[in-house]
């Protein structure tokens, strides 16, 4: 009973945290069609800037953090603006391998900037202390993630679903001349949606940061971790990533209480069940 | 499918950039006398391996004023990646055959170690070993000198002192790969061997992010302690956050270890560090003349560089082949070299060292550490006590 | 294939005077979720027989289309293609017992060479097409048959140019020559005169005049001066259901048709307007 | 007949110029005559077939360990060992195939992941037999053709690999020549088609990856065999999706793009990495990001410019 208590509670944390990396790729890659293999550069960005703000120039804790999230959106508007949208007509191939170059670009600024070694993003007093549970105690960092995760879902579905902007969006992505002629800035709405991509990615690698600690190699190490949720989860449902996450990293902690030898054998054998039975996703919009 | 222009084009281009290459990489250095060529990783997520050793070589070299032995040397790195066999293998045939190196040196991983066995022993090219610590690479050429640790080395002392202390239930967690593999038989069989119990033995997948897991079966196997071995880098720091965050301090389970308070990762642990006991065969904060004068031949040469197992294992190997040259009065001549080089006794940053003719692996005080705060509020690992002379334990077994 | 079956076709037709079912559909049915998209829909197709299938958007043609070729299975009812049943055969065995179509928007290969796609139709109807070995070039006798069909349809000179590089009506016409290379009992054409502008309609209009005389054609069509006039005989899709079947004649005349689709009233005195008529 | 020739006589004639004049080259040279085996079976289910996979690697793998544990365990006839590699990889891409090339797009890619993934763990988890993260190595190489062994300066090696490489370039191109080869590429430009054609494409696309992986496991029978050592990093994602950047770099759809995708990335690693291993990234991220954004036609005229 507690070993399964156990299993849910750090699988329902662990998958939070792979929600909360992978949910700008679901934003960039699901929505917007565009394979954004750079995502865990951004998410690099976000959480090296973070660092940054947090450790060397004495910002709270809280202000660092939004102030990495915006910083690292509006990056990513102005990559979009200038090279990605030239990239949208292209062939899946050249997008997969442009952005494999853009990580490597980052990967290898991040060794000249910052060296080899790992950044920490020091937390404030509120979020050090494990929290009680009753059972047992969880971090309070983790529940943060929760408490995140929850909410950039909420909002990500009301946007999507009741703002202005959300069906703008989608009428953009369903088919861009006719929203072009309808009168919708496309270029504006494809660039902040990339601009949101890239802020929660930010916001992805600054929380997550405590499992996947910031170091150059970032945005490759971390790739198929969070392309896995996004396929799984259903391209564009920003829902079904968070329920990929959470099925994917409990499974991959049940494993690890019941047969850690076996490594990530269960995760992947997983995976590939849940995608050849759901090829488009677990929760895919606008499909029958 | 129709041949086109394009082939020819693609053709001509590779052809014009291999001929470029090899003029880029023809010798024009000034001959020097003895030549070194160091394996390490300087690309990858692995590189502050290769600055280590190379600071760590260097920091040897201008120590003796730039030349060994009389020798002026050439340094060639070589970039080892990751673990990648081939590559390693083509590395080093290139550094025995184009730069006909008399030495080689460095190699973080195993199999890159292992890979090379059939090239040294070929070239009888003296190899020494900065890091790879899986025991029996040595046993696959008389060639292979070794000047870092191996887990046996470090896990049996940790064991026996273990159940001095009274402990009777301990569980392992390592990391699921080859030298965690040996860490865990080496306590296992050493700790069993003392009278104590190994209750459950836990491998934790290399991919592992979230430690949790790890530390919630630690917690609820009811052992006293827990052995512990993880590779350097963001495990390490994934292991201790989870071991202090659910709670195993408090819960009495001791933290016994080996490399994990290295000092590359040491200050990022911060306080949850403080209290960790390892046992391992180098400490920077070791109180010795020899410590002292590697510790500012280093800060001279890379004043980012730490001194730590893989910065002495450079240091050491150097002094090695520093013996050998000395040996071979700069010939190249890897048998007598290599005689020279297994009878090998001196007074190491680490402490006393010999080579074991046998093994030709290193034999080394092994210490027990525990975390404290030093100097400067930094923390170091202090050494409590000495377990004495160690030499491999693993072979044979 | 079908020895077994004892009215396949052993008499030989000359043109449509003898009956000769090649394809027969009993009362096909297929829905999507609630919505009933073909009814109990039966018809037969003679050698020789062109048939033209006429209808409003949204009338299932498409889907019957599908049902015939086997992109879609129906729900009930039953396909026979020279007296086999065809139900729950794929897609490419219903064309390796001789049923052939073409696509309503042109789907070719965009960068192998017309010649070589003929050659490929040939190979699949010869059963050479999974040869691992030898090379394209060594089947002479393939290559001079390609290249027959492409003169037979006149584009000859089109053989060594990709898809890409050609006008849409000329696409049209390598649909057909590939369809043809597959000699089939039966084609199926899916709007043949779709997105074929204006100046390059007579280009079709001749290949469709030179396809074999033996085949049986069913033709789906909005252009109804090219169906009147190529078809022998129509049918008429409604709501998923069969509204009328008879010749162009009667078809023009049938009161339901001439309000239900074409959009005349029901005196058939009175002349067609349009040529193309759409409701929708 | 003369274009036919003319390949495989400029492989020769860089070979040979390789040899008698840049012998320091030699095992470079060698290591980039298997990856390009591999680099070519992967271009005949990524160039040809028109599927992305970052798996292929799970083939080359798998081929390498069969060849390393025939030699341990058996024979170290090169032959041999090349065979059941190529066997080995066939067979790997047979049963993943039945189950991956059902589904098309991100979702196959996500799938070829997964089963590399499975594999490299299953090999991990096997280690008394692979030798796990040290590595499978304490065999030899027999003689090549029963007149030479390897010899430290890589002549051997290199004539061994070059011959492989032009062999299987040859068989390659019969293959891709065929009528198969032509539906292959059928399939690859327009599904929907090939199927009003009556081809059964699953059949196809199983055959053509079985071929991949039959060449895809000699590359990797070779590199064990050469190296005489085979890691857990011949089965890693690192490899396939290295390979994947080399194929592209070269053009996909071309086996001679393949060979000179991989001799310019392997060259351009090899050459910047010994100038300085810390920017090396700098240098092939920097490539592919303007190999995507400059099109191929424009580097004809960047290249006359500069001429």
């Amino acid at each position: 009973m507690t070993l399964l208590a156990n299993i849910l509670i750090d699988g329902i944390a662990y998958g939070m945290v792979l929600f909360i990396i992978s949910v700008g790729l679901s934003v960039t890659l699901g929505l917007m069609r565009f394979v954004n293999l750079a995502h865990g550069a951004f998410a690099m960005t976000g959480g090296y800037l973070a660092s940054w703000f947090i450790r060397a120039q004495d910002w709270p804790f809280a202000f660092g953090a939004v102030g990495a999230v915006v910083l690292t959106g509006l990056l990513g508007m102005a990559i979009e603006a200038l090279v990605l949208r030239r990239l949208y007509r292209m062939p899946e191939l050249q997008q997969v391998l442009f952005t494999i170059g853009l990580s490597f670009l980052f990967v290898a600024s991040a060794n000249l900037l910052a060296g080899p070694e790992v950044q920490l993003i020091p937390l404030p007093p509120w979020l050090k202390d494990p929290i009680d549970l009753g059972i047992r105690t969880l971090p309070a960092q983790r529940l943060l993630v929760v408490l995140t995760g929850l909410l950039v879902m909420m909002i990500s579905v009301l946007i999507m679903k009741y703002s202005r902007f959300g069906i703008w969006l989608r009428a953009t992505v369903d088919n861009t001349q006719a929203a072009s002629a309808l009168g919708i800035p496309v270029e504006w709405v494809y660039a902040l949606t990339f601009g949101a991509g890239a802020a929660l990615a930010g916001l992805g690698g600054i929380l997550g940061a405590e499992l996947l600690p910031l170091e150059p190699y970032y945005p490759i190490k971390y790739l198929v971790l969070v392309l896995v949720v996004v396929a799984v989860g259903g391209m564009g449902s920003v829902a079904g990533s968070m329920l990929a996450a959470l099925v994917l990293g409990t499974i991959d902690t049940a494993s690890k209480y019941l047969a850690s030898d076996w490594g990530s054998l269960f995760y992947f054998l997983v995976m590939a069940l849940l995608l050849a039975w759901r090829p488009q996703g677990l929760l895919s919009p606008g499909r029958t | 499918m129709k041949i086109t222009h394009r082939w020819l084009r693609n053709a001509a281009i590779s052809t014009l950039a291999l001929m470029t290459s090899v003029a880029l990489m023809a010798p024009d250095r000034a001959q020097a006398q003895v030549k070194v060529g160091i394996i390490a990783p300087f690309s990858g997520p692995f590189a502050h391996y290769g600055a280590l050793f190379k600071a760590g070589a260097e920091a040897y070299l201008a120590s003796q004023g730039g030349k060994l032995a009389g020798q002026s040397v050439e340094m060639i790195y070589r970039d080892e990646g990751g673990p990648n066999p081939a590559k390693a293998r083509t590395t080093a045939q290139e550094l025995v055959v184009n730069d006909k190196v008399d030495y080689i040196g460095g190699v973080v991983f195993s199999p890159n170690a292992f890979a090379l066995a059939p090239v040294i022993t070929e070239s009888k090219t003296p190899f020494v070993i900065f890091n790879a610590a899986t025991s029996d690479i040595t046993t696959k050429s008389d060639y292979y000198l070794r000047t870092s640790y191996t887990l046996w080395q470090v896990t049996v002392p940790m064991a026996q002192h273990a159940a001095k202390k009274g402990l009777k239930k301990v569980v392992t967690a390592v990391m699921d790969y080859a030298p965690g593999v040996d860490a865990e038989n080496a306590f296992k069989s050493e700790f069993t061997k003392q009278g104590g119990q190994v209750i459950e033995s836990i491998r934790m997948p290399l991919a592992t992010n979230d430690f949790a897991p790890f530390a919630q079966r630690i917690k609820a196997s009811g052992a006293q302690a827990v052995y512990v071995f993880l590779p350097g880098g963001p495990p390490n720091l994934g292991f201790v956050k989870a071991y202090q965050e659910n709670g195993l301090r408090q819960a009495g389970i001791e933290f016994l270890g080996t490399a994990e308070t290295d000092e590359f990762d040491l200050q990022k642990f911060g306080d949850s560090a403080l209290g960790l006991t390892t046992a391992f065969h180098y400490s920077a904060a070791h109180d010795s003349p020899a410590n002292k004068a590697f510790a500012a031949a280093v800060a001279k040469q890379n004043k980012d560089a730490v001194t730590n197992y893989a910065t002495v294992g450079a240091w050491d190997g150097m002094y090695l082949i520093h013996k050998m040259i000395e040996a071979t009065g700069g010939k190249r001549d890897g048998d007598k070299a290599m005689a020279a080089a297994k009878t090998q006794k001196w007074d190491s940053p680490r402490g006393p060292v010999a080579m074991d003719p046998a093994t030709r692996h290193i034999t080394q005080n092994v210490y027990l550490r525990v975390v404290e705060k030093g100097p400067g509020n930094l923390l170091v690992n202090k050494e409590v006590q000495s377990f004495g002379q160690h030499g491999d334990h693993g072979l044979g077994k | 294939m079908n020895a077994a079956v004892p009215q396949s076709g052993s008499a030989v037709p000359s043109g449509a005077l003898v009956p000769d079912p090649v394809l027969e559909i009993r009362r096909l049915g297929k829905s999507f979720g609630g919505l009933q998209v073909t009814r109990d829909i039966s018809l037969t197709l003679n050698a020789g027989e062109r048939l033209g299938l006429i209808g409003p958007n949204g009338a299932g043609k498409t889907t019957l289309i599908n049902l015939i070729t086997g992109v879609l299975m129906p729900d009930t009812g039953t396909v026979y293609l020279n007296a086999v049943n065809l139900n729950g055969l794929s897609q490419p065995q219903r064309v390796k017992r001789g049923l052939a179509r073409t696509f309503q928007i042109t789907q070719l290969a965009p960068k192998i060479t017309t010649l070589l796609q003929v050659e490929m139709a040939i190979h699949e109807r010869n059963g050479s097409i999974g040869n691992l070995w030898r090379s394209v070039d060594a089947y002479p006798e393939v290559r001079e048959e390609a290249m027959g069909i492409l003169e037979m349809l006149r584009i000859e000179s089109l053989a060594q140019r990709p898809p890409i590089t050609l006008a849409y009506g000329e696409q049209r016409l390598v649909e057909i020559a590939l369809a043809i290379a597959l000699r089939p009992r039966v084609l199926l054409l899916d709007e043949p005169m779709a997105g074929v502008p204006e100046p390059e309609r007579h280009i079709v209009l001749n290949a469709l005049d030179r396809l074999p005389p033996e085949l049986a054609i069913l033709m789906i069509e909005h252009d109804m001066d090219l169906i009147f006039n190529f078809a022998h005989r129509i049918i008429v899709l409604a709501e998923g259901a069969l509204l009328a079947d008879g010749a162009p004649k009667q078809i023009r005349n049938h009161p339901a048709v001439r309000i239900a689709y074409l959009g005349l009233g029901s005196d058939p005195d009175q002349p067609m307007i349009a040529a193309e008529l759409d409701p929708h | 007949m003369r274009i036919r020739v003319a390949p495989y006589l400029l492989i020769g004639l860089v070979g040979a110029t390789i040899y008698f004049f840049f012998p320091a080259q030699l095992p470079l040279a060698s290591r980039i005559a298997t990856l390009a085996i591999f680099v070519m079976s992967l271009d005949l289910i990524v160039g040809h077939g028109g599927l992305a996979t970052l798996g292929h690697s799970a083939l080359y793998g798998t081929g390498a360990y069969t060849a390393g544990l025939l030699a341990l365990h058996s024979s170290s006839n090169p032959l041999l060992g090349l065979l059941a590699g190529g066997a080995a990889g066939a067979t790997v891409a047979a049963l993943s195939g039945l189950f991956v090339l059902r589904y098309q797009g991100l979702t196959f890619l996500m799938l070829t992941i997964a089963v590399g993934q499975i594999i490299q763990n299953l090999a991990s988890k096997f280690r008394a037999w692979t030798g796990g993260d040290d590595g499978l190595s304490g065999f030899t190489t027999g003689k090549i053709l029963g007149l030479a062994t390897f010899d430290l300066q890589g002549r051997v090696a290199f004539l061994y690999c070059t011959g492989v490489l032009l062999i299987c370039l040859w068989m390659m191109r019969r293959l891709m020549g065929s009528t198969f080869g032509l539906a292959c590429i059928g399939i690859h430009q327009n599904r929907l088609r090939m199927a009003a054609l009556g081809t059964e494409i699953q059949p196809k696309l199983l055959t053509l990856y079985c071929l991949s992986g039959w060449f895809a496991g000699i590359a990797g029978a070779l590199s064990a065999q050469v190296n005489q050592i085979v890691g857990l990093d011949t089965l890693g994602f690192e490899l396939s999706a290295e390979a994947l950047v080399m194929l592209v770099l070269g053009g996909a759809g071309s086996l001679f793009g393949a060979i000179a995708g991989t001799a310019l990335f392997t060259t351009i690693h090899h050459v910047a990495s010994n100038i300085d291993p810390y920017h090396w990234l700098f240098v092939i991220g920097a490539m592919l990001v303007c190999g995507v954004l400059i099109p191929r036609e424009r580097w004809g005229v960047l290249m006359r410019a500069r001429a």
